[in-house]
């Protein structure tokens, strides 16, 4: 048992706290006792793992701990983690901080909701911590599971189906995922499921012709990969504030993290013969999320479709396959994680005084709730891509990494992918004029109070996190960007 | 004709009682899939079931002279075909006393 | 040079702090701390001016200095954005006139803004587009530049749409940032094409090993255009949209919903020139790479230049005539750079490029806020409201008159200094240019004097009785002289109009660097004289006296009129392509297939498996003979479908 | 001869003797001693089952009549246990004026089916075999019908027998046929005689059909939603677990024992009887309004993902098919009890029925969930492990289509587990269930099948006993 494993032990004991607890204010202790220490906790990782590098420690994984489980299978319990990892710890843990916080007065059931809540980080946070091919796979599994209940009993609108919908796609997903990570596993004809392990072997290509597109598209689901995006818009329009903001901030990451570390990482060769295809998918879905978005009335639906652009700029970038490209998209996960929590943070607290989602029906709030319409506003430049917030450093390495690309093809696409920060703009700045700017639509949001501590807390975190990296990109592109180094090895290879 | 002499000699071709069996066995078959009453099912049961035997018996006699084994399958069968029959025939008393009838086509309550 | 650092550092800091304190400080503090710190920078710069110029130069050239530089963010090797201080005589010259622009405008701000919601925030705007202008101009590479350059039109947008409470503001704002933004994509595209052959961001690499750097793309074409060619173009569409060049001049005129000020700052001395300045920066290129770019960049100033003269002679709001002699103007540095030779005399039309940047910058913002003082007098941008005032307020009207001179070419006014080194740059180019451009000066002479009169002469003011208009402060019926704080930077910049033009321009901004010889061309000279002039009478005989001759002439060319008065019906073709094609056409269309087709073929699965589920309940018929019967079939089936595979 | 080698049938003895003490005791104990009954035999058969929870060394006797492998020691712990549980969420059943007088006789034939399991399981000759499914079969019948005052009761019954005969006398005639061809009926003999003649082959089919009706593969499943609906529903779990668990099993011995020469004839047959009964049973099930229908639909598909592991015929195939009716049991039993408890006490088995029901019963609809998770094969519960290891083991033969086909179906499965939940925890109801009080030995049989869940997966030791003893081809 290695200290990497508190971070799924953590929230397990929060859970057990939760059975126990029986007031809110216990909950709420609870609760945001074990989100800080997860966030401390993080904090440490990333220090620590700083130090191991400075002193020259250049294995790609750190950290590791590897425990038999289950041993006629070689599934072994194995940790580690890597910049990447370390970089969406931080992600999660800020997110799962802040989320506690956006819901704190949550109703109702918050016990349950919690517990759930709990449930769904302890299955991210053991994905990112996971090398073994098998512990990933359980770990995405339970994540994906509470989002159904979180949805259903916490959600608003059409929950059952947005539930049901995200649910079910998500599970076909997985059901891809586990034909190829099973197909990779005997097909390498390893003897553990670790992915270090494997990625020293090397699979046969007609094999990695099949695997290859399964896995990948098993997590592009996730991904939001055209054309499987749709669970998208209506499973984040009908769930609740803090579900959104984890989904979208970090489970869609899962998507862009696995296609990295297990589709492109265990089966290069396919990668470079296929990426091509995959490219025109994600390079439509970059596009088409942002011009769907200009639509749509509904700030959710907004937002999940940019999101779909968004992450589909994430895979595009992946499918690159050079290192700039790469970190661009990690760094990308991470600047949409934040940016997009704070979206859906926001839009949770407007939709919590108006009770209204639609921009037809908002106007003018900037006078009446200035803070939350200054953040609305901050987060709305962060995606456009403005400098000195994270959009902007994550695009520029993505377009600056995928047009360094030998072929004219990749640069022609990397071009159109170029015009989403225009369109994006436009999208951003007509929510913005309707529902912050001019005058007052409803009387009765006259006299709206504005945020209250805890909400500030919650998206001051996510605003501070979203300059960090914006306006001090150097050390957290080139954390990730180390870490890159391996997969551009086995590509080579 | 010399199956009719075979069978005046005495000395009868497997062949003929396999016929036998197995026309037994499809007309307990047939038996099982057109009658009305639950009763006649039970007997077509029955045929199937005693196909089978005779086919041991046979099988026994003629192929396998040395040993016992399908004799005792045999005995074995019957004996299982008569508790079979015994709780059959209670389960259908018990129809009997629900529906005052056993007609299997009514038995279709539960459906789908 | 360290301390050129706090030139950057400062007005960030300003604005941080002023940004948060939001309206917990007075706004007399909040007003005060940004002045002083810019007052701060001015000093700064004027002494880095000094300190630069009064070195000597090295090989007869002014070195570039680069006394800060860090590297922000690594993508390869090769390619790193770095932050970083360039000093070259043109970044210092912008360092002078943007500083000096916006401490006036700050000044001017603290009378004319006063009592307004939101000064604070309004202060800290300024602060906020002060930095990126700043940082934009000492930009060490094209990515800092990239960078600054959005910063740039965040900030503007957040000062167009100052009064957000206002629908009009609002749509100003966002149009202003959405054309912007569009002209950046092709900027950004121009950046990656020329990095990708190039393998550098930096400035001082591409101009000056110009020869090395593009060796690697030499031949290299796409869609038959060299590849350099498709970069610089895509460079100069960045530099186009902010400086207001056809086609994408449209946001410019709506940008005027802005509070005066921050036209005068924003929309006439420095924000506009952006576009100028990235042209010089990349001149080098320009003219050994692709000259034919360079042309086009000419030809496109000299249609502007008239376009944009033509639709000022017609319009009412004086914000707007200003706004589209902007456009003009910047057209004119355009067409300078366009047309000028590189060394030596050569290089006459980049020095008069820079010589009016300069000195344009001067009293244009002069106009705007004399401009400024007689809206804030009658609350009122249309003309019709005006007429006369030249009684009520002498300075302004003193001041407006200088600069009408200025602009019109009228020596010794600095105007004619750098304009005709311009127009005699042309004429070198080819006459055909040179006519069109003396023509567009014609004109501008024309529609300044038509402001000049209209406001100040003309019939005389009618004392209204409610006060209306555009930005309310609802005191005082009778005009009034504006107070110090407004008049200060009037008289100032008048100050510097009128001497600017004796600057000897051309021994500290040159092409090469080398010193250059400001040379009077006599014919030139003296015809753009005798053309401004001449449009000065026609404009005085038409405008001084309330005459029908003005709407005779509307009359005689009423489609000109109609067309100009609406802008040529621009704003139309664009709202078209924008809402009819891109709006209706594609993302409703988009939107309906992705909730209509990809999601109805997700649940489609769902649908049909229900579908099928219904339909073959009956095989579940309740009839043990039945079940019986489907038992027997699988097995003769099984048994069948292995004995015959 | 020696008779005493027939002690070594410890599993057998022990429970004959747990019989006829039972039989004894309820027949002759007072009014007094009879309130005991059901303690005293659930006593005796916790000490059964852990008296022969230990593997032996493998041994055959009655001249190959009677074959024991270690395996054998697990499959039948396992069908100890759950024949305890049933019994457990009997308890309350059992104790109704009605029913008390049936108790001995229920407890008598369930044992019964269990010993003919325990024979069919250990059979070396196809006469054993066939003697002990049909002692597996019988009492089964008796105890479908076992309300008989209840017409759904009877009529399942008798549709239950009807089908069953049927099936074993054409069970028999493939035997027969079985015989005439190769001479012999010992399963030691038959492997090297079984050369893959056409008769053979017809052979083998009737007979394995005999088996697939057992475990209600489509299309001869048709029985089953019928049969599970009448029956009383602590049979109708027994029934879905326990019969089905031993069958699978004999079912994997004798194909590789046997039938190892058929092999290229019977993977083809079980590939198509898996997506066959996959697929149809999730069609079924996602209609389904009664709760013991639906849940007879899920384990008719659940028999198809235990065909996965059959045909890969590979130890890993054998050890992940026990395991995975050791979970499929936990799952089940916990959900039919939930079921059972709920039909008992309010006479509510539709799914409508079931809206609101956690705010009244937060911890049955908490058992509830667990189960159907696990059936589905969410994380962290052990039905995900057991899934796993079976497409894994599939997925080692290369039978990777045929896995995803399975795996798209665990899709639709999902989806009408879910509309459970969805009943349980998000609707709402104006008249819910109202709360329901649950005896202790439901509550330990609850416990039991929760701890099964929950740990089963996670501790990894359970597979690896198991997987030790594992033989395949």
């Amino acid at each position: 048992m290695n200290f990497l494993s508190l971070f799924v032990l953590i929230p397990a004991l929060m859970m057990m706290g939760l059975f126990v607890s029986n007031s809110r204010k216990q909950i709420q202790f609870v609760v945001a006792t074990g989100a800080s220490l997860l966030m401390i906790l993080s904090g440490i990782i990333t220090y620590m793992y700083f130090i191991e590098r400075a002193a020259g420690n250049a294995a790609t994984m750190l950290f590791t701990a590897d425990t038999v489980w289950y041993a006629p299978f070689n599934i072994h319990y194995s940790v580690g983690i890597d910049g990447i990892s370390v970089a969406m710890l931080l992600l999660t843990s800020v997110i799962v901080f802040t989320g506690v916080f956006a819901s704190w007065k949550i109703d109702p059931l918050p016990k349950e909701f919690f517990l759930w809540y709990s449930l769904l980080s302890i299955g991210v946070y053991g994905f990112f911590i996971s090398t073994d091919l098998f512990t990933m796979f359980m770990y995405y599994e339970i994540a994906l599971i509470p989002m159904y209940l979180l949805i259903g009993v916490w959600g608003s609108g059409r929950k059952e189906y947005g539930a049901m919908k995200l649910t079910l796609m998500l599970m076909g997903g997985s059901a891809l995922l586990l034909v190829g990570i099973l197909g990779i596993y005997y097909g390498s004809g390893a003897t553990s499921m670790n992915i270090l392990e494997i990625a020293k072997l090397h699979i046969p290509i007609e094999l990695q012709r099949y695997f290859f597109p399964l896995t990948f598209m098993g997590f592009g689901v996730l991904g939001a990969l055209f054309p499987f995006h749709t669970w998208s818009p209506d499973g984040h329009a009908s769930a609740p504030t803090a579900v959104s903001m984890l989904h979208a901030g970090v489970l869609m990451k899962l998507g862009g993290y696995g296609a990295f570390r297990v589709a492109i990482y265990l089966m290069p060769d396919a990668a470079k013969e296929m990426s091509w295809f995959f490219l025109i998918l994600t390079g439509i879905s970059v596009v088409y999320g942002a011009f769907a978005a200009i639509r749509q009335t509904d700030l959710k639906y907004i937002n999940a479709y940019s999101s779909v652009s968004h992450c589909g700029l994430v895979l595009f970038a992946i499918l690159m396959l050079n290192e700039t490209a790469m970190t661009g998209a990690i760094l990308q996960m991470l600047s949409h994680g934040l940016m997009t929590a704070l979206f859906f943070a926001l839009i949770g607290m407007i939709y919590g005084r108006t009770h209204t989602r639609l921009i037809t029906e908002m106007g003018g709030l900037m006078k009446i709730l200035p803070f939350l319409g200054v953040s609305y506003v901050i987060a709305g430049l962060a995606s456009l891509g403005l400098p000195s917030l994270s959009g902007f450093v994550a695009e520029m390495t993505i377009f600056v990494g995928s047009f360094q690309h030998t072929d004219t093809f990749h640069r022609v696409l990397t071009i159109v992918a170029i015009t989403s920060i225009v369109i994006t703009a436009v999208y951003i700045l007509r929510v913005v004029g309707k529902i912050l700017f001019g005058a007052v639509q409803d009387a009765h949001h006259e006299h709206l109070t504005d945020a209250t501590w805890y909400e500030r807390l919650s998206v001051v975190t996510l605003i501070i996190a979203i300059f960090a990296i914006g306006s001090a990109p150097f050390w957290i592109s080139g954390l990730i960007h180390d870490s890159v180094i391996p997969v551009i090895g086995q590509l080579a290879k | 004709m010399d199956l009719l002499n075979n069978i005046l000699s005495g000395s009868i071709p497997m062949e003929a009682y396999l016929g036998v069996s197995l026309i037994m066995f499809f007309a307990g078959v047939y038996g099982f899939l057109s009658r009305r009453s639950m009763l006649m099912i039970l007997i077509s049961i029955e045929l199937m079931l005693n196909a089978a035997d005779i086919n041991f018996v046979v099988f026994n006699r003629y192929l396998f002279p040395g040993h016992l084994e399908g004799f005792y399958f045999a005995l074995f069968t019957i004996a299982i075909a008569a508790c079979e029959t015994a709780v059959a025939i209670a389960i259908i008393i018990n129809i009997y006393r629900n529906l005052t009838s056993v007609e299997v086509g009514n038995l279709d309550q539960m459906k789908e | 040079m360290q301390y050129t650092l706090l030139i950057l550092v400062l007005p960030l800091l300003s604005f941080i702090v002023l940004g948060l304190v939001d309206s917990k400080w007075k706004p007399k503090v909040a007003g005060t701390i940004g002045t002083v710190v810019l007052g701060i920078i001015t000093a700064l710069s004027y002494y880095t001016a000094w300190e630069y110029f009064s070195m000597h130069r090295v090989a007869g050239v002014y070195e570039k200095l680069i006394p800060y530089n860090i590297e922000w963010l690594r993508f390869t090797e090769f390619l790193h954005i770095n932050l970083g201080i360039l000093l070259d005589p043109i970044s210092v010259m912008m360092l002078v006139v943007i500083s000096t622009i916006s401490f006036m405008v700050n000044i001017y701000s603290l009378s004319y803004m006063h009592g307004e919601k939101g000064f604070e925030r309004y202060y800290a705007f300024l602060s906020l587009f002060t930095f990126s202008m700043l940082g934009l101009v000492v930009a060490t590479n094209i990515f800092q530049m990239y960078i600054f350059w959005e910063l740039v039109g965040v900030s503007s947008y957040l000062l167009i749409g100052f009064y957000y409470t206002k629908p009009s503001a609002v749509a100003a704002a966002k149009k202003a940032f959405i054309v912007t933004r569009f002209a950046d994509m092709f900027f950004l595209i121009g950046i990656l094409i020329l990095s990708f052959y190039t393998k550098t961001f930096d400035f001082s690499i591409l101009t000056a090993e110009h020869t090395t750097v593009f060796a690697g793309s030499a031949g290299a074409t796409f869609l038959g255009f060299g590849v350099i060619s498709w970069a610089m173009a895509g460079i100069f569409i960045g530099g186009a949209g902010k400086s207001a060049m056809f086609p994408l001049q449209i946001w410019l005129p709506d940008a005027m919903e802005g509070p005066t000020p921050v036209s005068a700052l924003i929309h006439a001395a420095t924000m506009v020139v952006a576009g100028v300045f990235l042209v010089a920066r990349f001149f080098p290129v320009y003219y050994f790479q692709t000259p034919e770019v360079l042309h086009g960049v000419a030809y496109i100033g000299a249609f502007t230049a008239l376009f944009a003269a033509v639709i000022a002679c017609v319009q009412t709001d004086i914000k707007r005539v200003l706004a589209f002699s902007t456009i003009s103007q910047i057209a004119f540095m355009m067409v300078a750079l366009g047309v000028s030779g590189y060394d030596g005399q050569e290089g006459t039309g980049y020095m008069a490029s820079m010589f009016h940047l300069f000195t344009h910058a001067m009293f244009k913002a002069l106009l705007f806020l004399g401009a400024g003082s007689v809206i804030h007098a009658v609350h009122s941008n249309e003309m019709k409201d005006m007429g006369g005032l030249r009684k009520y307020m002498p300075i302004t009207n003193w001041t407006f008159l200088i600069a009408c001179l200025a602009i019109a070419g009228i020596p010794p006014f600095s105007g004619f200094f750098s304009k005709d080194e311009i127009l005699s740059a042309s004429y070198e180019f080819s006459p055909y240019i040179g006519g069109i451009m003396t023509f567009a000066a014609a004109l501008t002479a024309f529609y300044m004097f038509r402001l000049y009169y209209s406001i100040f002469w003309g019939k005389d003011y009618i004392i209204k009785a409610a006060a209306h208009g555009h930005d309310d402060h609802g005191h005082g019926h009778t005009p009034h002289e504006s107070p110090f704080a407004m008049a200060f930077p009037l008289v100032f910049l008048a100050g510097v109009t009128c001497v600017a033009g004796f600057i000897p321009f051309g021994e500290f901004v040159s092409s090469t660097g080398a010193e250059y010889h400001i040379h009077i061309n006599p014919t030139v000279a003296i015809m753009s004289v005798v053309v401004a002039s001449v449009s000065i009478i026609i404009a005085t005989l038409m405008y001084r006296k309330p005459t029908a001759t003005p709407d005779k002439l509307a009359k005689t060319f009423s489609g000109l009129y109609k067309g100009a008065s609406n802008r040529f019906y621009l704003d139309e073709v664009y709202m078209f392509i924008t809402k009819k094609i891109i709006f209706n056409s594609v993302s409703r269309p988009l939107a309906w297939f992705d909730r209509h087709v990809i999601d109805a073929t997700m649940d489609g699965f769902a649908n049909t498996t229900q579908w099928v589920s219904v339909k073959i309940k009956g095989f579940q018929s309740g009839q043990v003979q039945q079940y019986a019967y489907v038992f027997l079939l699988g097995t003769l089936l099984i048994t069948a479908i292995v004995l015959i595979f | 001869m020696d008779y005493s080698s027939f002690l070594q049938m410890h599993e057998e003895f022990s429970l004959i003797v747990v019989m006829i003490f039972l039989l004894v005791y309820d027949i002759f104990a007072g009014e007094k001693a009879l309130k005991y009954f059901q303690p005293v035999a659930l006593l005796l058969l916790t000490a059964h089952t852990i008296i022969n929870c230990v593997p032996r060394d493998a041994f055959s006797i009655a001249g190959g009549m009677f074959q024991y492998v270690p395996m054998q020691t697990y499959v039948k712990s396992i069908l100890n246990v759950g024949t305890i549980i049933v019994l457990l969420q009997a308890h309350k059943f059992l104790n109704e004026d009605a029913n008390r007088i049936k108790r001995g006789e229920f407890y008598f034939l369930t044992l019964s089916t269990l010993l003919g399991m325990y024979f069919m399981i250990s059979s070396g000759n196809f006469l054993m075999f066939f003697i002990g499914l049909e002692t597996a079969s019988i009492p089964m019948a008796t105890l479908v019908a076992f309300d008989k005052y209840n017409r759904k009761s009877a009529e399942a019954g008798a549709k239950y027998i009807l089908s069953a005969v049927f099936a074993s006398s054409i069970s028999v005639f493939g035997m027969s046929l079985i015989y005439g061809s190769t001479g012999t009926l010992y399963f030691s003999d038959l492997p090297t005689l079984i050369t893959g003649t056409p008769l053979q082959i017809m052979a083998f089919v009737f007979f394995a059909v005999g088996l697939f009706f057992k475990i209600s593969l489509v299309p001869f499943h048709l029985w089953t939603p019928d049969v599970y609906e009448g029956a009383q529903t602590n049979i109708t779990s027994y029934l879905s677990v326990i019969s089905k668990g031993s069958a699978v099993f004999v079912l994997f011995t004798l194909l590789i024992k046997v039938f190892g020469n058929l092999v290229n004839q019977w993977q083809p047959i079980l590939y198509g009887l898996a997506v066959v009964s996959i697929t149809v049973a999730n069609v079924f099930a996602i209609r389904q309004q009664n709760l013991k229908r639906f849940l007879a639909f899920s384990s008719i598909s659940q028999a198809g993902y235990i065909l996965l592991a059959i045909i890969s015929g590979s130890a890993m195939g054998m050890a992940s098919l026990v395991y995975y009716v050791l979970v499929y049991m936990f799952s089940n039993l916990a959900a039919f009890g939930v079921i059972s408890v709920i039909e008992e006490r309010t006479g509510k088995v539709k799914m409508d029925d079931y809206n609101g029901l956690y705010q009244t019963n937060p911890r049955l609809s908490f058992v509830m969930m667990l189960a159907l998770f696990s059936l589905a094969g969410i994380p962290p519960f052990a039905g995900f492990f057991s899934k796993f290891f079976v497409f894994s083991a599939a997925a080692a033969q290369g039978y990777y289509v045929l896995v995803f086909i399975a795996l798209l179906n665990t899709i639709i499965s999902l989806y009408y587990y879910l509309l459970v939940i969805k009943a349980m925890f998000l609707n709402k109801s104006e008249n819910p269930i109202e709360t329901v009080k649950s005896d202790v030995p439901l509550k330990i049989s609850f416990v039991i099948c929760t701890l099964g869940i929950l740990f089963v997966g996670l501790v990894s030791t359970v597979y690896t006993q198991i997987a030790a003893l594992s033989f395949g081809m």
